[in-house]
């Protein structure tokens, strides 16, 4: 199939699941057909279920942030495929860097969904461990987490000399359409090609980043840019789960196997506000969201599934089950975060080894804060006054 | 170099008529008008940032200009913040004075090249024949409630770099006159917005004289006669709530708000601490190597005689910007300056 | 023709002009070719006579960097066609963002020689005022300029809004191999294409950065860089000065007529040091020099003329002559320059306008140079010592 | 986290023996033997820069440890420093400990985004769980006659953000065992090379044993009762060539090596100022929010009553590094701490 970019172009797309939920067979993509042909009824009753709970998490959060439980809240909404699809496609060793609306990757991942909501809450700056999942926590600078996986992907390479057996461990990196005009990306798409490196730039066009559209990014169509710097690199539809999990299986693969870096560009589009905060009614037009509805990712693979025997009621009602749980395990759990660390946590895990200015300032705040009557507790709530970010 | 004169004529006069007459605003009210009158003004003047357009800004301090001036003056810029800078430099030396937005205190740091090796240097470097309006929007502070990198004060990082103003205001007014005089500047002016007092209102005179003023000289805000209180932008509040704290308890503190940050109107500072013999500097941002060093230094060397306590600071700890939920521990809240003014009187 | 990039693969490359210097007439060159033969006789007689005399600059400041009246050169010997034949194609009112090593282009745009060494010198940042050729100072951080450009390109477009009318001004940046890899570098690309702004992105693919080899920067032909972003982008010999002049004319037009910007990379050779604190012997070999030599721009354009008439040795003595007189010229004023400005010309010009910390340590600077015996007066000479920069 | 012996144990027994004994090295060449032991030791410990391969780095401080190391653990990078230190990060997080070069003072610029949002924060950030074993060396400081970007002194700008510690050593002993200690530390060091002592000599003890003192306590290079000079970097030199003139006037200044700026030792310089009641700070950074003024508030702080003058500070001026041609006027020389000490001396 054919995408376009705001301009009339037809650009050249992976699709092997049509909007309706038909498998599509176009000439020359039998190797990616092959592949999602090798997922079970299983695998694709997995991918479903993870992509509503996805879309759950997304609820619940969205309603922890209106009940001032949150400071902010980044929805995934419809771009379930594009996270779930190729977080499928990893392995364990495999090593993740975010941006900061995988909720998607993250739940595939196996991180716990409170902790995943720490930074929202504004009880964290992070809020996992990262080498526990092999996942990185989120990075708000938009772009610069690009370098790190690079990098990451570069010691990979260089356990992999006689000391170290290669691990087969590849590496991913997910950032967005508006994080392409960022230099550090540019400069992390020239390291990893110079490098050879074993990872996969996962860029998820949405086609907004907050309210401008990709036309303020690119006059052309971001794919290319991966190509140029010397990767594989290819467009798929975002909201074809099976696509996403075949093309970048394809590209792990190519990490695993020596064989450098690659690039793909998801297609899909961001079908909520930016964040909480946002009003996308100021720059966009319910036209564009009502086509993008028709093409929801969650939909398509349903209607697969259905068709193919692996969805019938009891098994929504599994899921909703599940999510019920979910929302109430979030709703709980959120709440609970205040119970946290104390304020002089601040000074904790500055520095790795003690520093004499952070001692210094620790001391005195210890004292002042146990002299004084304690200063009022601080109320996210009250806080959260106006102003998008 | 094209005049003032020579660029405020080409101006037509089909333009409406500047908003007068004093009118209570709120802060991002009053930046958005005072950009309004200098885009009026004159229009070599543009705006150039992410989402300032349609969205108007996450804060909507751009709200309704684009609507009014076009997006050949209201541009969204791709997101890079480095080419946000570095392209308004090109502009600049084309003739025309870029007012840049970065989002976010914390997203400063991609644009830190530009500004520090060639914003900054780029008059000097050309020995005076280039100059360098432009004029770099920065929300900043803390108190809102933000997640990492949207409760930052990095002003310092600036000051110490030669060739760039920095100022932030603390009041509508202020903030009204400042950032067109900011935009009237042929040098940088990196303009700190306090963003916690965004929505705070205050009367703003919109026919207030636009010179130079607040680009160089501190203000006295209140007066007082035995501790003098040294601020600025969001820090001026916590200043002028401790000053009342203080007259309950009987002691009279000057409050003087800074407004420049570089420079630094050190007379006005020594002057008030000659007569009140205590200085007390408030800022959000960390303390070591901040703004308050810098004032201690000055203060220090040029009142060494009157001073009756060394030059106390306020302000953030030596740790990243904590989580929303331990700021308000973190920012110098005005029991924080009331003890800073205890130890001051102790000495 | 084709060239290579440290890899066997054959690269698209517009040559008019072969190393033997005989016209080229490859097949989808007509309208290059068209273009350089409109050149006059006098014109590459011109060319030629520039070509040499910005060697000679080379020759002249490297001596005097030898005798230590210069801190450091950077000679642009080898480059002189890829900088005389852009430069040939510019008008009086395009403005050029050089980097630091384009001597030959600034000589084209008239500036002063001995004003193109005072940053050589060390008692100059710049050396000339940008409003007076359209020709900004030396950058030396790396691909800074490359956006100073864009944003001039986007003035220019500004100004050709009713108000005005449009002059036919573009832009040209000439930046490096090395400062492709510069996150500025691709922004300034990504602004420009979004912009469509008048700019021209000239690379000089010397295939050196310092000691590193084009390799380390990239794994595809440079040029491609420029496409992905949404520009015209052509590969020219660098060494033929025919093909670069009608790359670069052709590229300056599209600017001009408001179709935006192009990206060409001239491939060719930094043929010596790459400044006169470098030693090249430590990172490449002298085959390669050799092969480059033999590849000298100069010589080309020579059998030509004198194939074609345009040379002959009256000519060759004039521009010796011409050359004997710059050398004069800078052997005289670059050791004039010590009578510039006063020390405390330090403070001036760091603000357009007064600034009370620069006023206060001036007058504490002067108040202190006039109290105690002068400090002993700098000399170059003596602190040049080692470390290549 | 790999610890320290598990790292060593993977260091096979075919390399050579480390250097040791005392030799006299310049500080370059003391450098250089760091990092060789520092690489022999640990195998983790790797480099990454511009030109540090085959070339040696533009001051040969790499020199030969590519041919030893071979190019996976000496890497000649792309040119983008942002990239260095980007990839740095990554690196680290998969155990390695990278050492980056930066080519001159003024291109750390381009990096400084990743060192300040993400380098010093991403421990923090995770709570502990990731450390960030990152040195960036910087060729820094003037008096070499170099072009513009190649004298500046950009420490303050570092040590104003939390999370990073600051150093620079001012003799070749200093800096072969603190490149040790900085790329043994867990926290990312930004280690400042004093450009223009790269051509001194000293006796360098390559046995010297690797603590991490270096990168938290200042040295007393000189005993003295009536001043006290503070410095580091290049300017340790000249407080020293400074209390040699000072005797010759029968006065005795005490000379404290700071070497680290963050932390900065506090209590060593206060020791001093108590007992000579008078202090001069020196360095090349602009005095203008550079480290004299957090060190001048900090120690008036502390020794208020002691002190029988301010803290006088004697560094750069608040513009642009100047032309090679009038750098000697801009760095603080032994004439102009003599001034401040005078100055100190009549109040
Ligand atoms: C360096 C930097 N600049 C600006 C921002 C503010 N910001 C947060 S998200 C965003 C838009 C990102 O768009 P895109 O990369 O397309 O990702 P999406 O939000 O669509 O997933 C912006 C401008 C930031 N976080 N970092
Ligand atoms: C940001 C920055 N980093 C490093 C340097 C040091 N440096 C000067 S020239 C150079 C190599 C440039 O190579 P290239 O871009 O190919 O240009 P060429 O010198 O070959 O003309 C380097 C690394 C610099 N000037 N700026
Ligand atoms: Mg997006
Ligand atoms: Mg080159």
């Amino acid at each position: 199939m054919t995408t376009t970019n705001g301009s009339n172009e037809a650009i050249p797309t992976l699709q092997l699941l049509d909007p309706r939920g038909s498998r599509v067979t176009t000439r020359g993509t039998k190797g990616y057909r092959d592949r999602a042909a090798a997922l079970t009824t299983e695998d694709l009753r997995g991918m479903y279920r993870d992509m509503v709970l996805t879309r759950r998490f997304d609820d619940e959060a969205t309603s922890l942030q209106r009940q001032g439980e949150l400071a902010l809240f980044a929805p995934a909404r419809g771009q379930e495929a594009a996270q779930v699809g190729s977080a499928y496609a990893l392995r364990t060793q495999d090593y993740v860097f975010p941006s900061y609306r995988e909720h998607g990757v993250l739940h595939v991942r196996g991180l716990d969904p409170v902790d995943r909501l720490r930074f929202f809450r504004g009880s964290d700056h992070g809020g996992w461990n990262p080498t526990q999942h092999n996942t990185a926590v989120y990075t708000i600078v938009i772009g610069a987490h690009a370098l790190h996986a690079v990098g990451y992907a570069m010691g990979v390479q260089r356990d992999a000399t006689p000391h170290d057996k290669h691990d087969g461990t590849a590496v991913i990196t997910y950032f967005g359409d508006g994080a392409t005009s960022q230099g550090d990306v540019n400069e992390a798409m020239v390291y990893a090609a110079v490098n050879e490196a074993p990872v996969v730039f996962f860029l998820q066009n949405n086609q907004w980043a907050i309210s401008e559209p990709t036309t303020r990014q690119t006059r052309t169509p971001l794919y290319r840019r991966g190509e140029a710097f010397g990767m594989p690199s290819l467009r798929v539809d975002g909201n074809d789960v099976l696509a996403v999990y075949a093309a970048t299986q394809e590209a792990l693969e190519r990490a695993r196997n020596g064989e450098g870096p690659s690039f793909i560009e998801a297609f899909t589009y961001r079908m909520g506000a930016h964040t909480t905060s946002d009003d996308p009614t100021r720059y966009r037009t319910s036209d564009q969201e009502e086509e993008w509805r028709r093409r929801d990712p969650i939909d398509r693979l349903g209607t697969l599934l259905r068709a193919e025997g692996g969805l019938d009621d009891d098994f929504e009602a599994e899921i909703k089950a599940a999510g019920d749980e979910l929302g109430a395990k979030l709703r709980t759990g959120v709440r609970a975060l205040d119970g946290g660390p104390a304020v002089s946590s601040t000074f904790d895990d500055v520095y790795a080894t003690p520093h004499g200015v952070v001692a210094a300032e620790r001391a005195w705040y210890e004292a002042y804060d146990a002299g004084d009557p304690p200063a009022p507790q601080y109320a996210i709530a009250e806080s959260a006054q106006g102003g998008a970010r | 170099m094209t005049t003032m004169a020579e660029r405020t004529q080409t101006t037509s006069g089909g333009a409406p008529e500047p908003a007068s007459g004093t009118q209570t605003l709120t802060m991002g009210k009053a930046i958005n008008e005072g950009l309004r009158a200098a885009m009026r003004r004159d229009d070599k003047v543009m705006l150039m940032g992410e989402d300032i357009g349609p969205l108007g800004g996450v804060f909507r301090v751009t709200d309704g200009l684009q609507a009014e001036f076009g997006e050949r003056r209201v541009v969204d810029t791709p997101l890079a913040e480095s080419g946000i800078v570095g392209t308004a430099i090109g502009l600049a030396m084309r003739g025309y004075r870029p007012v840049c937005e970065i989002q976010f205190d914390g997203f400063v740091f991609p644009a830190f090249n530009q500004i520090t090796t060639q914003l900054a240097k780029i008059h000097n470097r050309t020995r005076g024949a280039v100059q360098m309006p432009v004029v770099i929007r920065i929300p900043y502070g803390g108190g809102i409630g933000g997640v990492e990198h949207h409760g930052e004060s990095p002003e310092a990082l600036f000051a110490h770099t030669a060739g760039l103003r920095v100022v932030s205001p603390s009041t509508p007014q202020d903030a009204y006159t400042m950032i067109q005089e900011a935009i009237a500047s042929p040098d940088p002016v990196i303009y700190f917005e306090p963003k916690s007092r965004y929505w705070g209102k205050g009367p703003v005179d919109l026919g207030a004289p636009v010179g130079t003023d607040t680009l160089n000289a501190a203000q006295v805000v209140r007066q007082g006669t035995d501790v003098t209180l040294v601020a600025y932008g969001p820090s001026t509040v916590t200043a002028l709530k401790t000053a009342d704290a203080l007259a309950e308890e009987g002691r009279s503190a000057e409050v003087i708000d800074l407004r420049a940050i570089s420079p630094i109107d050190t007379a006005a500072v020594v002057a008030s601490v000659r007569k009140t013999g205590r200085c007390v500097v408030i800022h959000e941002a960390p303390v070591f190597f901040g703004a308050g060093a810098e004032i201690a230094a000055r203060v220090t060397e040029e009142c060494f005689y009157a001073l009756e306590a060394p030059v106390l600071r306020v302000g953030g700890f030596h740790t990243p910007y904590p989580v929303a939920k331990h700021e308000h521990e973190y920012l110098p809240s005005v029991d924080r300056v009331l003890d800073a003014v205890d130890r001051a009187f102790a000495h």
